[in-house]
């Protein structure tokens, strides 16, 4: 089974890269972007087949390393 | 895959010649198989081979009673006194730079590295030398982002501090950047490991990385010439990985500190092919591999790949018999790969099995002593005519466009990417003339210069060739140091072209005069030709990596002026060169006459003096003369000491030619009075030309009672601030 | 005065503080692998700088669970003082030792240099053989050291004295300028410039030394 | 309009940050994860309402900054 993990930054919490991202984007001309704003996107490829428990292990996953959840949430799908 | 029937065209695309196939096979007495091309094509480049270059690099001089171990090996090695030895090398990696510069970069001083510790050095300092197109083209934002991301990116995480370098633009490099990466390590004398393989029976082992599908072909590709589509062949691009770096340096040295290793080897270009190839036939023995053995990162790689593919962070050793258990345990605690996937056979041959069959069997001997080696006719770069340099209109103007262009501001906005302070023994950091690295623990300390005029190496390749080698040795003595031997990277174009032959051979000769002249022995080095971009070749850059020791750290110099009121002397005289200098290029978009002259005998008297000016504790400010002259020196001294200078230029000569001239073996130092007196006594009793120029402190730059009169926080300002502007905005 | 370095794979700055450790205390730390579950008693825990797995996924997000880290945390809450350095700032805060998180600097470029910066509260365990709002150099070499917390945090760690130093300048991005800061307690710091690095006039400057001297004086 | 992007890297490509994550995971006691692979993903808020118009905006940025195309993939949500 596939895990694919959302990672991305609390609403409030600053994102350099994206403010970099949008600066860097409208000095190459692109204009129209109101908020550029980055976060991680990671697989896991998972030898569990059961779907539920693939969910629970991979939410303490992320709660314990995957995000750090002072400033970050994540969102997990499971194909 | 070893089905596949070798036709011209797979020989062709191998970058072999006719001649050269038929020259495998009657090495082979058969023809060879799929894989066995790859590997002879790979190990007959002009990357591992040196097939272009190895007849004129034997002319060199290589030998001191200092130098432990000169080229052949992984690296150099010199030694610095009380048991301990030095290890360099300098290594191209312009290729890949230029089509994804971050990684190219990094990789670049993954490789570097590795050939350093791979001999039982700690590495202590990486220098880098980058040449990019003109600040104008397109991509030279991009490249330089790039690069010094790529750069330091890899020596932050290992840890290994980044202390100085050299940066040029310049339009030949529009299509081909060259990025020269080098690396100086510390060893104790005795401890040092070579890759000769013995031992018939003994375990081949791999550590570190599992390889994948990375940079097949790249050791090819770094043979050939730049055309349109070579942009095409990006999946040769491989990635670093610092952090395993870090790792295999820390398990290779606590290895090495056990009596375990027979020889050990890198994998660089090439992989495991040539670090195989080459630790057998140096040690005149067979391998037997098993490539099942090999980790692997992906699925059903063929042996093709596993021989070709250039993974990094991975070695390959000859470990004593009985020794792979305790070995296991110490890569295993590094969380690395480890694996035993062969063994030495006295056949002297290179056998690989693959699933039970033989899926490649080559005389070693053949793969490297019957490579291709080409004396390749040349012609040698005409004589110029010498040049008059008109004086411009505004002094002010020149002086303030140079010292704060491209080719002489701060290189701060580079340096400050880079931790050159990790290890805390960086005393003399980026910003000076050489960095000055202590030797741990003790009162020793190494200084560490990259340098070459490329402008003078196309005047006159000779002449550049020499100064070249001057100029490292030069910017060493002006912290301090003696300068003990060098490693270098001759970037040049086409081979195969006459004209370039013939600088390729020009350099060589003015650096092999210099180091005879100066006993300061090439002791390491790095060819990298083709960098041509659809026939149009770089400057000849053959860039030199020196290193010398100082044995009481504390006395040294830096460049900055320390206290206002002091006198400023130039040592040495100012001739009337300005063929082929900064002035000429920059400002009056000329490149004629000859460059200047080295005269090694003066060099190394001058040298010498200044020295022990320094290691006597007279002299504490002190920077040499190279690009934009005199007036660029005083420059940077005061910026540096954040404080202005007034002199008085009096030697007969035009002010433009006094103020600009790079007349060669020329030193600026301050004292105070006291002190600047009995130096100058000194040097007239030494028969070395000395001149009072004036003094120290006040808020301008001013020459000849104001003919230039320049604020300091102007200076300072267009002096830090180019590079950033420019850089703004880079992606 | 008794120390111990943590190393974790990917650490580069542990000889580092073990030097500066060894010539300002006159004792030899103990190095401690990231693996070891217990160390001898100490009266002090450096986790020094350095790239612990890479910087890979977030700075310190995986040295903070290895194994030493458990006990790293049980001598914290003993109140042994604890001192994190650059990704030693980011592994106290990735346990939640010290509050915040360390973000990408501002420019996403690394930065290596000499910066002014000012001690904010001279009332710490660590600060107080300096002098009230001193301005010390102390260089600082990171890609990550933008601090984030959220204002609440923020004000509190204002209001309670836990912001041990201040930039002088905006180097990083860091909010309010911070530098360093403490626990509520006082024997967890964690900053991103590098006292260890200033320790004697040839590295530039000296005034990393009444860090430790501090420590050294509290606990004598 | 919002664009979500997510880069990843190229198969073939080393990604060490994924291999550093299957190796924490594992250490933590992680089990049955036999891949992890490390990406980026951005979100852009733009004023563009045309839907083709849009897409091919940010395919332009994607080729010329969001992606390096030399070692990446990428893969652009419009919604
Ligand atoms: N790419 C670079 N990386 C680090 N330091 C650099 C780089 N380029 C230039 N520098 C530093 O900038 C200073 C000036 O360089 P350069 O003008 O080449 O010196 P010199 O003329 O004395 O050889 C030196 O201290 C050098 O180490
Ligand atoms: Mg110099």
């Amino acid at each position: 089974m596939k895990a694919r993990i959302h990672v991305t930054l609390k609403n409030g919490v600053l994102d350099p890269q994206g403010k970099a991202i949008e600066h860097a984007l409208s000095n190459m001309g692109f204009g129209g972007v109101d908020e550029a704003r980055q976060g991680k996107f990671i697989e896991l490829e998972l030898s569990e087949t059961d779907k539920d428990k693939a969910h629970e292990n991979v939410d303490a996953m992320c709660r314990k390393l995957l995000a750090n959840t002072v400033i970050e949430n994540y969102s997990i799908e499971l194909e | 895959m070893n089905d596949i029937k070798i036709t011209p065209e797979i020989v062709k695309e191998h970058g072999l010649t006719e001649a050269e196939y038929d020259r495998i096979v009657s090495a082979m007495g058969r023809e060879p198989n799929y894989t066995e091309l790859g590997i002879y094509s790979v190990m007959w480049s002009e990357h591992c081979s040196y097939k272009s270059s190895r007849f004129h690099l034997k002319k060199l001089p290589t030998e001191a009673p200092w130098v432990i171990c000169g080229p052949g090996e992984n690296a150099g090695v010199i030694d610095i006194g009380d048991g301990q030895a030095v290890i360099f090398k300098m290594e191209s990696h312009n290729h890949p730079s230029y089509i994804e510069p971050y990684q190219g970069a990094a990789t670049g001083v993954g490789g570097i590295l590795r050939d350093v510790f791979t001999m039982g050095a700690r590495p202590v300092a990486n220098m880098n030398a980058l040449r990019f197109g003109e600040p104008s083209h397109p991509k030279t934002k991009h490249l330089l982002a790039g690069v010094v991301e790529g750069i330091g990116g890899y020596g932050n995480c290992v840890g290994v501090p980044t202390v100085g370098g050299e940066t040029n633009f310049d339009p030949s490099y529009n299509g081909n950047i060259l990025v020269n990466a080098m690396t100086v390590g510390l060893a104790d004398k005795d401890k040092i490991f070579y890759s000769a393989a013995a031992g018939v029976g003994n375990p081949v082992v791999y550590v570190g990385s599992k390889t994948g599908r990375d940079g097949i072909h790249g050791a090819t590709m770094a043979s050939a010439e730049f055309t349109e589509d070579s942009e095409e062949k990006r999946p040769t691009v491989q990635v670093g990985d610092p952090f395993t770096e870090k790792l295999l340096i820390e398990a290779c040295l606590e290895l090495m500190a056990t009596d375990a290793i027979i020889a050990i080897q890198d994998m660089g270009a090439a992989g495991l092919t040539s670090s195989s190839v080459e630790m057998a036939s140096k040690g005149g023995v067979g391998f037997e591999l098993n490539l099942d053995k090999v980790p692997q990162r992906e699925a059903n790689m063929t042996p093709y790949e596993m021989c070709l593919s250039e993974s990094q962070e991975r070695m390959l050793m000859v470990l004593k018999p009985g020794r792979e258990e305790m070995a296991q345990a110490i890569f295993e605690k590094w969380e690395l790969d480890f694996a035993v996937i062969g063994e030495i056979t006295d056949t002297g041959k290179l056998t690989l099995t693959f699933g039970g069959d033989i899926v490649g069997d080559m005389p070693i001997a053949s793969l490297v002593e019957d490579a291709p080696e080409y004396e390749r006719p040349y012609t040698p770069t005409p004589t110029r005519p010498t040049a008059d340099v008109p004086a411009v209109n505004d002094l002010n103007k020149a002086v303030m466009d140079m010292v704060g262009g491209p080719h002489l501001c701060s290189r701060r906005w580079i340096w400050e990417q880079y931790d050159h302070m990790v290890m805390g023994d960086t005393i003399g950091r980026p910003g000076g003339d050489a960095a000055v690295v202590r030797v741990h623990g003790t009162d020793k300390a190494l200084a560490i210069s990259t340098d070459v005029s490329p402008r003078y190496c196309f005047a006159n390749p000779v002449e550049g060739g020499r100064q070249a080698v001057a100029e490292t040795w030069r910017n060493i003595t002006a912290v301090g140091g003696m300068p003990l031997a060098i490693t270098n990277c001759l970037n040049f174009g086409n081979p195969e072209r006459k004209d370039i032959m013939g600088q390729f051979v020009g350099c060589l000769e003015g650096m092999g005069e210099a180091c005879r002249a100066l006993d300061y022995p090439i002791v390491s080095g790095n060819v990298s030709l083709y960098n041509e971009t659809n026939g149009s070749g770089i400057l000849p850059t053959p860039a030199i990596g020196g290193v010398g020791i100082l044995k009481n750290a504390d006395a040294r110099a830096t460049i900055n002026f320390k206290a206002e009121g002091d006198t400023i002397l130039l040592i040495g005289e100012t001739k009337d060169e300005l063929g082929a200098s900064l002035y000429q290029k920059q400002l009056l978009g000329e490149d004629s006459g000859m460059p200047p002259h080295v005269d090694l005998t003066i060099e190394r008297r001058n040298g010498d003096f200044v020295r022990a000016l320094i290691e006597n504790g007279q002299v504490s400010t002190c920077h040499d003369l190279s690009d934009g002259g005199l007036i660029a020196g005083l420059a940077d001294m005061a910026i540096a000491g954040s404080m202005g200078a007034s002199v008085t230029l009096n030697d007969d000569q035009p002010l433009h030619v006094s103020l600009f001239s790079e007349t060669q073996a020329r030193y600026l130092i301050s004292a105070d009075d006291a002190t600047a007196e009995d130096i100058r006594r000194e040097a007239k009793d030494a028969g070395i030309p000395v001149t009072i120029l004036g003094k120290t402190g006040g808020k301008c730059l001013n020459v000849n009672d104001g003919t230039i009169d320049i604020a300091m926080s102007d200076l300072t300002s267009a002096h830090r601030d180019w590079m950033p502007n420019f850089m703004k905005n880079a992606s | 005065m008794k120390s111990a370095v943590i190393v974790f794979p990917g650490s580069n700055c542990d000889r580092d503080m073990a030097v500066a450790l060894t010539k300002i205390t006159g004792n030899k730390p103990l190095m401690v692998w990231h693996q070891e579950t217990d160390f001898d008693t100490v009266d002090f825990i450096a986790l020094p700088g350095g790239f612990s797995y890479g910087d890979y996924l977030r700075c310190g997000a995986m040295s903070a669970k290895s194994n030493i880290m458990k006990e790293v945390i049980r001598r914290a809450e003993d109140g042994v003082p604890i001192f994190g350095v650059c990704n030693g700032f980011q592994v106290l805060t990735e346990t939640g030792l010290l509050p915040g998180a360390l973000m990408r600097n501002a420019n996403l470029s690394f930065v290596c240099k000499d910066v002014k910066m000012t001690v904010a509260n001279n009332d710490t365990m660590f600060t107080a053989d300096y002098a009230e709002d001193e301005e010390i150099l102390i260089p600082v070499a990171h890609h990550d050291g933008n601090y984030f917390a959220d204002e609440n945090t923020l004000d509190t760690l204002e209001g309670e004295g836990q912001v041990a130093f201040r930039y002088n300048e905006d180097i990083n991005g860091a909010q309010r300028a911070i530098a360093g800061i403490t626990n509520k307690r006082g024997n967890i710091l964690g900053m991103m410039p590098h006292p260890e690095r200033m320790i004697e006039p040839a590295l530039g400057g000296s005034d990393g030394r009444k860090l430790f001297t501090s420590v050294m004086n509290r606990l004598s």
